[in-house]
């Protein structure tokens, strides 16, 4: 049961992705984008990480998201300008890079299989894990608190950036 | 310790293979790195990248649960929120550049490339006439030295 | 004052005067840039006529000057000055001439005061030209004079810098040559030379942990070192000679130059590579000199004949001079790979005969194109009724250059060739030698030829309203330099005198090293001999 | 001055040295003094432009040296016979050691050659001075004259083998100069550049053989440290020959002594025009009319065989040298000779004629018969002096005609100058007892003696046939230009005095000279009679030459063949010339001179064109175009590549980041991956 709930978010995920990378409008990939996002919080879930997959739908989904779609919409893209665009457009070295790296990638997943190093059911068979809030909540205002305090800093300069950026006006 | 309510469904994270969940990860990894790699619109780029970031956490999840450690999940967590910053910075820079440029394609805003001199210039070789040197005509010279004030 | 520091320093301060003077003012311009050189000039020739009577008494700073090399009568260097600058790195202004410094800087004067003079005709930018010109010579003076590796090299690199702007910015371009090539070829050239020479410099220091040119001498390097760094850093200097294969930017550099930079660039610049050579790769490394000279002895073989048959297919002048240029390095070269007294002396003074022979021919050459905007001996013909002075200048020139009796060169080359004669043991059975002798038929191939075609026959019409040299000051260099290649031509000595004294050291260095290499072989023979006890077959080889 | 050579001189009986007293300044004194009226009329304007003061400066320079030579002969020199008169300064040394000497050396020999050299050269000096009467440049003309007296008795009076040379290059440049004298004239340059080019080779094997003799003589007896003699000193390597044997000094066994013999005798080849390099001295008459008589007679083409009479010891001895000598004499006389037939130009007859009479003193040389060849020079510089200072005269009266067809019946119109051709015809065609008689039988009396050279016989009656063949030529022109009708189209006159007076008084040496060297045993067995070989008795090697009744009488016989065909031919021809018709292919061939000029025109056009071009094609191409362009192209090209990779396309970018990040990981990968499976 298990297993197959990973399997069926998991296809929705990378579907949706393909079709968000592969859509004309933005709008329509960022729509594709939060079905991934959904799927990928599903597989969380699966994965006993609930407060995760709870970040997962109320900051990306909700917030990052709606961003962007406020970004689209306040760009008003013409259509003409949105069909400049090639499609396909597969640039030779772009891909080919990618594949290789992809490739590289993926011999490197089978060679650590190969070799063992992700352990096998009987190992992790009575391993517990607490993906919950409090858990979390412990971990991050315990051992991470520094580097919490840190992302507040750089959330703070991202947001600066945004404004100054977005304010001038550049000629 | 399973929540309550969704153990039905939820037997244990355990029952799924790490390598399925890597793997997984590393399918949306390609998807958005093709997305960097081909997609010229600059919101699709970024868009692109926040797949690739989601990719990571997944693997990050998954490694969190098969190792039973906690601070994989607070990656996550911090992960998000540089996604958040990114994405508040890119898409500031998106605006700008469309108030310059009027448009989102990335291959318009290519200023900082060399600029293009055109083709190598060939080298003149000693002996080889040429013609935009005009004092170089013996018709042109002036006789006599002109005397200097 | 020291004369010597005088001589290096006069140019240096014209060179910055000369920023704070108006540009408008050609004439102060000018005056200033003749009293400096002057200077030098007066300055140089009062070291030569001193040069025989001079004691060490007399350098206040003969102490520090010969700390690490030995008494300070055995010292060679005369005139010689210190100043401690990055005791650190053991770095000292050192200044001090030997016999053959003192003849390069005599040159040097000589072709700067007559390039001053030729140069009055420039019209743009004079006030550039001559800081530029000024900076180029203190390089040269400084190379000639100096005694400490790193104000070596540092002053070869300036003598190279400013030629960049001097060809490229008061150059010409013609129908053979084209200016900006020129000087790009000419500056990389000399530069991939310079760091060729600079990895040498850096190896030596390396191993000798001094930058004292005199305890250099004393240093005596092993013979391993010697043979592997030997040819870098020949090779750093003999791009500058230029040797064959390395010349192309001489002549190229030549024809595109304005005159007194041809002057300087044929006269002077070329004999700080062969002076390198001699002070530098002969003095440290005797016993690879001894290994390499003789491939040396062919390479300039190629020089000469090569040069000067490419030379005979020219029909631009300064192309026929460029080549011929690189032709007669050849005799330097060979004079230097003779290795002997006769032949090294010959080489040194070759390098002063030939240095002002060519500042002669280019300078006239300058002065007519001036006028005629032309040098391809096919638009020429019949100058010699318009321009009588210019003409017999250029024949004396040619003269000169042919290694005809009379002129300094004549001396100087048959000097290189019986030197490579008495060489012919080591040196190809003597077939360099007969090559160059075959060179001096060659060289009155094309010399005479120019001289024909430009100066003798019909005068086409259009050449009618030339203007010979007609005042004092536009025929004075002329003279200067024609009468400097007569007093050394029927009167050798006193250079000879000069030359010999810095020569001599070099060739006893060299015939240790010789010694020292042969004594190797006989021993490893030795060795090999003892295995199969046949020690009747021990003989004495090819020593000479 | 050495002691030791002092002594060994001593022991041989050999001249003794002076280098104090009169002769050793008054040597100084003659030799320079054309030099410095050289230089003054280069030098200082007002004197060049000064036409007569160059003219009498130039004169009296030369005038002084005649005057000093005769003082020098008349008095120190009859009194002590044999002495010597050296003064030696050191010119070049390395150190303290002497490596060129320089100084003059007054000896039998140079004061002969002195005074042949400072009295020709009065007698055209002077009558230059009416020849060039006009000439707005005539004080140019008179300083290149004396700067051209001064290289050839600087080449007298050496004393060593590198002053000669010196001079030998310095008669080389003066002669360009005074050849290429109407330099307008694109021929004159033409001419100058052929004649300096052409010594230049010769000079080539000169200054090669004199290397091997200074290299041999400096490792024998160590001359190169002595105190003023170097190794390039006639008198040490004569030492040096003499007491070692030329054997040993010139390690006879790879023939380094003929070699070193043949080079020397090349420059001699070069300055006195032997084939092959005779084809210059043809050509130098472009020059000024008293430049080709001071050339042909007195300076620079006795200046080769002077100089090998000067080193005979190095020639005597060495094995084939003598033998090529010979040879190359004879050749010479002949093809000379036969060129000479076919010239109508009044100057180039003398020429080639110059050069068949060389031919003869050549074959004297290689004879071993150096007196005779001494002989022959001397009496020949004033003859052909004489007949080319005449044919100035003619061609002066016929106004600046050379051409002989558009001559004749000037033997009314201009008497003193064919009185005066015709005693300097008698002389060199040998037909009366006067000047070329009595030193061209000497010469032929040597060849038939000498055991030097391989087929003297054959060089014998080649001797004999050039001796009609002379006076054919000879007589042949005295006819075209004195005798029948005039032709042409000027009104003939009678040179000034100035000119006509040097004729006359060379006539008369002409007339006279030949009496000095009557072969010993002429006037019955034991009689004395030769004083010129006994004044030069050191410079003989080999027996004396006798008189030899039977082939003077065969020679002067076949002189007076050959001068009655040609008045047989010329007397009544007019104009025309029956003699190419009649000898057809020959005739070509000889009017062609042997394709000799061809051969060397094509040389130079194509072969030394060739090969210039070829180096240049190499240079331009191959290391300019190809290796240095090439370089520097490769790195702009490349450059130019690396360059576009900056294109500021947010694409690149993101691909040059991947490939990286895969190279990256790959290696990353192989590491790992290697060690993981090492690990299992």
């Amino acid at each position: 049961m298990t297993v197959a709930l990973f399997l069926i978010f998991g296809a929705t995920a990378l579907a949706s992705a393909l079709l968000s990378v592969t859509r004309k409008n933005p709008v329509a990939s960022a729509m594709w984008l939060v079905l991934m996002f959904f799927g990928l919080a599903g597989n969380y879930v699966l994965l006993e990480a609930y407060f995760v997959a709870a970040v997962q739908i109320l900051v990306y989904a909700g917030a990052i998201m709606v961003l962007f779609l406020f970004v689209i919409m306040l760009l008003d893209l013409r259509r003409e300008q949105l069909e400049s665009e090639p499609q396909p457009r597969l640039p030779f070295f772009g891909v080919a890079a990618a594949v290789l790296f992809i490739a590289v990638a993926a011999i490197a997943l089978l060679d650590a299989v190969d070799a063992g190093v992700f352990p096998d059911a009987a190992a992790r068979s009575t391993l517990e894990l607490d993906g919950s809030a409090k858990a979390i909540g412990e971990s991050l205002f315990g051992t991470w608190v520094l580097a919490f305090e840190v992302t507040g800093f750089l959330l703070l300069g991202a947001i600066l950036g945004a404004v100054i950026l977005t304010k001038r006006r550049l000629t | 310790m399973t929540s309550a309510f969704l153990s039905p469904v939820v037997a244990s994270g355990l029952a799924i293979p790490l390598e399925w969940v890597v793997g997984l990860g590393l399918a949306l990894f390609a998807v958005g790195l093709l997305g960097v790699a081909c997609r010229r619109n600059i919101l699709i780029m970024l868009l692109s990248v926040e797949i690739m970031l989601n990719a990571s956490n997944l693997v990050l999840v998954g490694f969190s649960r098969v190792h039973s450690e906690i601070s994989g999940q607070v990656f996550v967590f911090f992960s998000m929120v540089v996604a958040a910053a990114e994405v508040a910075v890119g898409l500031a820079i998106v605006i700008a550049l469309y108030r310059l440029r009027r448009s989102a394609d990335v291959d318009d805003a290519h200023d900082l490339h060399d600029v293009d001199y055109g083709p190598v210039p060939g080298l003149k070789l000693e002996g080889e006439p040429h013609h935009h040197h005009d004092h170089d005509e013996p018709e042109a010279q002036p006789v006599g030295a002109t005397g200097e004030a | 004052m020291n004369p010597l520091l005088l001589c290096l320093l006069a140019p240096a301060a014209a060179t910055i005067a000369l920023f704070f003077i108006d540009e408008n003012a050609k004439k102060a311009i000018r005056a200033i840039s003749t009293v400096a050189t002057g200077l030098s000039l007066a300055m140089a020739l009062l070291m030569f006529i001193g040069f025989g009577d001079y004691t060490y008494e007399h350098a206040a700073t003969a102490e520090a000057f010969t700390a690490n090399a030995g008494a300070a009568d055995e010292h060679v260097y005369k005139y010689g000055i210190a100043v401690d600058w990055v005791e650190e790195l053991g770095l000292s202004f050192r200044l001090g001439v030997d016999g053959m410094g003192l003849a390069m800087v005599l040159l040097t004067a000589f072709i700067i005061f007559c390039g001053v003079m030729v140069s009055y005709g420039i019209k743009t930018r004079v006030k550039e030209y001559y800081i530029c010109l000024l900076a180029l010579v203190t390089g040269v003076f400084g190379v000639f004079a100096s005694l400490d590796l790193f104000f070596y090299y540092f002053f070869y690199e300036l003598a190279v810098i400013p030629m960049f702007l001097l060809i490229g910015v008061w150059g010409s371009t013609t129908k053979t040559v084209d200016q900006n090539y020129a000087t790009m070829k000419l500056v990389l050239l000399l530069s991939a030379g310079a760091v060729f020479a600079l990895i040498g410099l850096i190896a030596v220091y390396g191993e000798a942990g001094t930058f004292n040119m005199v305890a250099l001498e004393e240093h005596g390097f092993s013979s391993s070192f010697q043979m592997i760094w030997f040819p870098v850093v020949f090779l750093g200097f003999a791009a500058l000679v230029p040797m064959w294969p390395l010349h192309s930017w001489s002549p190229a550099g030549h024809a595109a130059a304005p005159a007194a930079v041809s002057m300087l660039h044929a006269g002077v610049l070329m004999k700080l590579g062969a002076f390198g050579i001699l002070r530098i790769a002969c003095t440290y490394f005797p016993q690879a000199a001894d290994t390499y000279l003789p491939y040396v002895g062919i390479l300039c073989c190629f020089n000469i004949i090569y040069g000067g048959l490419v030379a005979v297919a020219q029909r631009d002048m300064k192309l026929i001079i460029g080549y011929s240029s690189s032709s007669h390095m050849g005799y330097v070269l060979l004079g230097v790979a003779s290795a002997s007294l006769i032949g090294i002396n010959g080489a040194v003074f070759l390098m002063f005969a030939h240095g002002i022979m060519t500042a002669l021919a280019f300078a006239l050459i300058g002065w007519f194109y001036d006028q005629t905007h032309t040098r391809m001996l096919d638009d020429l013909g019949g100058m010699m009724k318009v321009m009588p002075f210019a003409g017999t200048m250029f024949v004396i020139a040619s003269m000169a250059s042919a290694g005809l009796p009379g002129f300094a060169n004549f001396v100087s080359e048959l000097m290189v060739i019986i030197g490579a004669w008495d060489a012919r043991n080591v040196l190809w059975f003597g077939v360099p030698a007969i090559l160059a002798v075959w060179g001096l038929v060659i060289t009155g191939v094309y010399l005479l030829r120019a001289v024909k075609d430009a100066w003798f026959g019909e005068l086409p019409e259009r050449w009618k309203n030339l203007k010979d040299q007609r005042t004092f000051a536009e025929r004075t260099p002329y003279v200067i330099l024609t009468g400097v290649l007569l007093i050394f031509g029927f009167w050798p000595q006193p250079m000879l005198n000069v030359v010999h004294q810095g020569v001599e050291p070099l060739v006893k260095r060299l015939d240790a090293g010789r010694e020292a290499n042969e004594r190797g072989t006989r021993n490893a023979r030795l060795e090999r001999i003892d295995e199969p006890a046949t020690q009747g077959a021990l003989t004495d080889g090819e020593g000479r | 001055m050495d002691g030791a050579f002092l002594t060994f001189l001593a022991a041989k009986g050999e001249p003794t040295l002076i280098n104090t007293g009169f002769a050793s300044w008054a040597a100084w004194v003659i030799l320079f003094a054309p030099l410095l009226v050289a230089f003054l009329v280069t030098a200082v304007p007002a004197i060049r432009k000064a036409n007569g003061l160059a003219a009498a400066l130039s004169i009296s320079s030369v005038g002084l040296g005649l005057v000093l030579t005769l003082f020098v002969y008349f008095f120190p020199m009859l009194q002590a016979g044999d002495n010597v008169y050296e003064h030696i300064v050191s010119w070049v040394a390395i150190g303290d050691s002497p490596l060129i000497t320089f100084g003059t050396r007054m000896d039998a020999l140079a004061v002969t050659m002195t005074l042949v050299v400072t009295g020709v050269g009065f007698a055209i000096f002077v009558y230059a001075l009416g020849y060039m009467k006009g000439d707005e440049s005539m004080g140019r003309f008179y300083g290149k004259f004396a700067l051209f007296v001064f290289s050839m008795l600087g080449i007298v009076m050496s004393p060593n083998f590198f002053q000669t040379f010196i001079f030998w290059e310095l008669v080389g440049v003066s002669s360009y100069l005074l050849i290429g004298y109407y330099w307008r004239k694109h021929s004159a340059g033409e001419a100058a550049k052929k004649a300096f080019m052409t010594n230049r080779v010769g000079d080539f094997g000169f200054l090669l053989g004199i290397l091997m003799v200074w290299a041999a003589v400096g490792d024998a007896t160590g001359a190169f440290g002595q105190d003023v003699y170097s190794a390039f000193d006639f008198t040490v390597i004569e030492r040096a020959v003499q007491t070692l044997g030329a054997s040993t000094l010139f390690w006879d066994s790879i023939g380094y002594a003929a070699i070193a013999a043949a080079l020397v005798f090349c420059g001699a080849m070069g300055k006195s025009a032997q084939f092959p390099l005779h084809v210059w001295l043809p050509d130098a008459m472009e020059g000024p009319t008293p430049v080709s008589a001071l050339m042909h007679a007195a300076t620079m083409v006795a200046a080769g065989v002077y100089m090998i009479i000067r080193c005979n010891f190095i020639i005597a001895y060495a094995e084939w040298a003598p033998t090529l000598i010979c040879w190359l004499g004879g050749i010479t006389a002949f093809i000379a000779a036969s060129m000479a037939i076919t010239q109508n130009d009044i100057k180039k007859v003398l020429a080639y004629s110059t050069l068949s009479q060389l031919g003869y003193m050549t074959m004297a040389l290689g004879a071993g018969a150096y007196t005779a060849a001494m002989f022959h020079l001397t009496t020949h510089a004033f003859f052909k002096a004489l007949l080319f200072l005449c044919a100035g005269s003619v061609i002066h009266g016929c106004h600046h005609e050379q051409d002989m067809r558009h001559m004749g019946g000037l033997k009314s119109k201009m008497p003193t100058t064919y009185k005066t051709w015709f005693v300097g015809t008698i002389a060199l065609t040998a037909l009366l007892p006067i000047a070329g008689w009595w030193s061209k039988d000497e010469i032929l009396g040597a060849t038939r003696i000498t055991d030097m050279v391989w087929g003297s016989e054959i060089l014998l009656a080649l001797g004999v046939l050039v001796a009609g063949m002379t006076a054919f030529y000879m007589w042949r022109a005295t006819y075209m230009t004195f005798g029948g009708e005039y032709r042409g189209h000027a009104k003939p006159h009678e040179s000034p005095k100035v000119m006509t007076m040097p004729l006359v008084a060379l006539a008369f040496f002409s007339l006279f000279i030949g009496f000095i060297g009557i072969p010993d045993g002429t006037f019955g067995a034991g009689t004395k009679t030769n004083w010129f070989e006994g004044w030069l008795h050191h410079w003989h090697v080999g027996p004396y030459a006798k008189m030899v009744w039977p082939l003077a009488i065969i020679a002067t016989g076949v002189a007076l063949v050959g001068f009655l065909i040609a008045r047989k031919i010329y007397r009544n021809a007019g104009g025309n010339d029956p003699l190419p018709a009649k000898l057809g292919g020959i005739w070509r061939l000889w009017d062609n001179l042997y394709y000799v000029d061809n051969f060397y025109l094509w040389l130079v056009k194509k072969v030394q064109q060739g090969v210039a071009k070829v180096f240049w094609f190499f240079e331009r191409w191959i290391l300019i175009q190809a290796v240095i362009n090439g370089l520097s192209q490769t790195v702009r090209i490349s450059g130019d590549r690396v360059r576009r990779v900056q294109s500021g396309r947010l694409g690149n970018y993101v691909t040059s980041f991947l490939l990286g990040a895969a190279v990256v990981g790959l290696l990353v990968l192989l590491q790992v991956g290697l060690a993981s499976a090492g690990g299992k």
